[in-house]
């Protein structure tokens, strides 16, 4: 049998003694009171001790012999509460269901015995279940993680900032003039169509000339030929307006003589 | 811009990529590299060559690249590591068997409440242990479980298969490897 | 853990510390890498050899080994930067509310003087909205106002129809819905 003093916390010995008698377990169970206070601190809570009482005194976990159990149990209950040590709830619940799981093991068993029937069955399932859980727990922990045991290439680069310039679609400008006119209740008073909108295009295209000729001989602003009608009429519209806004200068020397045009000046 | 127009500067602009990530590249993200002209069968072929560029066997790259759960990473094969943890002699501490044991429930038995974690370990969990793995990013709320006070259910993430090197949770060593007989059917 | 015995595997180590390290090495940092079993000038000699290996001129490696003012790193090649760049694009940024509507203002009203605009908008027109549009060769000066002052008319340009896909001004949605034109256009 192997006797190897196991720590909770540390990796257990599964050494099964399914059929073993009894009488073969070591009798002295006891564990000094200074040793204690260490081991409780590394207990997880009360199924962390009953595992490590199983696999410390090499007990069969599928055939525990409840009554040394529950008194190995019971002996630490009562060591924690003599050292003050604040004992969680958990523990105390334990007592209780170690102690009923085995009166209920003195009771008459049935002619026939299926695993459902046996008191141990849940808590054994239990006890299963989380000693296969600080297995899995050791095992992730000891799995390389980045950060830790793994390093990932992170080579350095030149960061370009890509500088892209806001995108304007249709919509928001409309939004933008709709909040403009909002605001200023123009709208009330001002229909703006498609023909002005030519209209104050073709103001900019003519003021955009001016800036560099000077002067402007009138009957050169149009393309008779080429420019159809709407555009001259939305051309001349253009004119009359800049003129009216005072944004132009339209002069004649003389009766039939030559219509300049040029930027209006400061007088 | 002149995009590449031949498998060999495809592949080098992945590689460039990756080996300046400092995280797994999906291959969501490595399509953006190409603006739009790469094929998604393409590019696993491609990683697929380049895998193989860097993962030779005769020792001879320092770096070999794998894929994780959210993509493909370089990283330093295992051999360097003991010599790269001395650049850093503080080490991220390790979490407290509280920790790594809620960690493996959330792990193999997902999702969870944190209730299902109690009563697998016996005793109550400090609300700070939770919070520790949530600031990882190793696990994460996908839910609420429909009884009364709706508890929150606990799940693995990506990120935490992503740092443990895995691709899948199917990766995990299987839980029945960890229990030491077999375990008594629930009844 | 066995120390490095030969060349080679020094380099190695320093690689694969260089591709991980996310930040520049310094020799300091790389003596730690072989616990004092490595003299400076060795040091010194072995980055040189990488960086040798790492620096082909035929190309075929993305990344180089350069020193930088605190040590030594790996970094892409330039000419994979462009690539790389892609991966995080930088979040389109928006025009504010007084560029847009400034904008909206020349586009419907031009020419216009900025007084116009602080009239129709009813608040002071910062010229650096001004600015930003005309850096945008989006609206520029046609003229001034022969007024005291002779402020600049703005109108839009011919750039600002090409970005927004239009032909002429009158291809602008107007404002109430499709008036009824007194000229018709497209006779």
């Amino acid at each position: 049998m192997d006797t190897e003093t196991v720590f909770a916390g540390h990796s257990y010995t599964a050494t099964r003694i399914k059929g073993e008698p009894l009488s073969r377990l070591p009798q002295d169970l006891y564990i000094p009171p200074d040793a204690l206070e260490v081991y409780l601190e590394t207990f997880e809570g009360p199924l962390d001790l009953l595992l490590y009482l199983i696999r410390k005194h090499n007990l069969d976990i599928l055939d525990i012999p409840m009554a040394l159990l529950t008194t190995q149990y019971m002996a630490y209950v009562e060591k924690m509460k003599a050292i003050k040590l604040e004992l969680a709830a958990e523990y105390l619940l334990m007592s209780a269901m170690l102690i009923e799981i085995k009166s209920r093991m003195l009771l008459p068993k049935p002619a026939e015995i299926t695993e459902e029937d046996d008191p141990r069955a849940e808590l054994v399932r239990r006890l299963m279940e989380y000693e296969a859980i600080k297995l899995a727990a050791q095992h992730l922990d000891a799995m390389p993680k980045v950060g830790e045991d793994i390093y990932v290439a992170s080579a350095y680069y030149q960061h370009i900032a890509e500088v892209k310039p806001p995108e304007v679609t249709l919509d928001d400008l409309m939004e933008a003039w709709k909040n403009v006119l909002k605001r200023a209740k123009l709208n009330q008073h001002h229909k703006l169509g498609r023909a002005e909108l030519s209209v104050r295009e073709h103001m900019s295209l003519i003021l955009r000339r001016l800036k560099t000729e000077e002067l402007i001989e009138f009957s050169q602003l149009f393309d008779v030929i080429s420019d159809g009608l709407p555009k001259l009429v939305v051309h001349f519209l253009a004119l009359l307006e800049l003129a009216k806004e005072g944004l132009i200068r339209i002069t004649q020397q003389e009766a039939f003589s030559p219509i300049y045009l040029q930027a209006s000046v400061l007088e | 811009m002149r995009e590449p127009d031949n498998i060999t500067e495809m592949k080098q602009i992945l590689e460039a990529s990756l080996l300046t990530a400092g995280q797994p590249l999906s291959l969501d993200d490595m399509l953006k590299l190409f603006a739009g002209r790469m094929e998604r069968a393409t590019l696993r072929m491609l990683l697929d060559e380049l895998k193989a560029d860097w993962n030779q066997e005769d020792n001879s790259r320092t770096v070999e690249l794998v894929q994780v759960a959210t993509g493909y990473r370089f990283q330093a094969r295992p051999q360097y590591s003991e010599f790269i943890a001395r650049l850093n002699p503080e080490r991220q501490p390790k979490y407290s068997r509280a920790v790594m044991e809620t960690l493996a429930i959330i792990a193999y038995r997902q999702p969870v409440t944190r209730g299902d974690i109690e009563q697998i370990r016996g005793v109550a969990v400090n609300p700070n242990v939770i919070r520790q793995l949530q600031e990882r990013d190793w696990i994460d709320v996908v839910g609420q479980r429909e009884v009364p006070g709706r508890p929150s259910l606990y799940a693995t993430t990506k990120h935490f298969l992503d740092d443990l090197g895995l691709r899948s949770l199917a990766e995990l060593p299987p839980f029945d490897d960890f229990a030491q007989s077999e375990i008594p059917l629930d009844t």
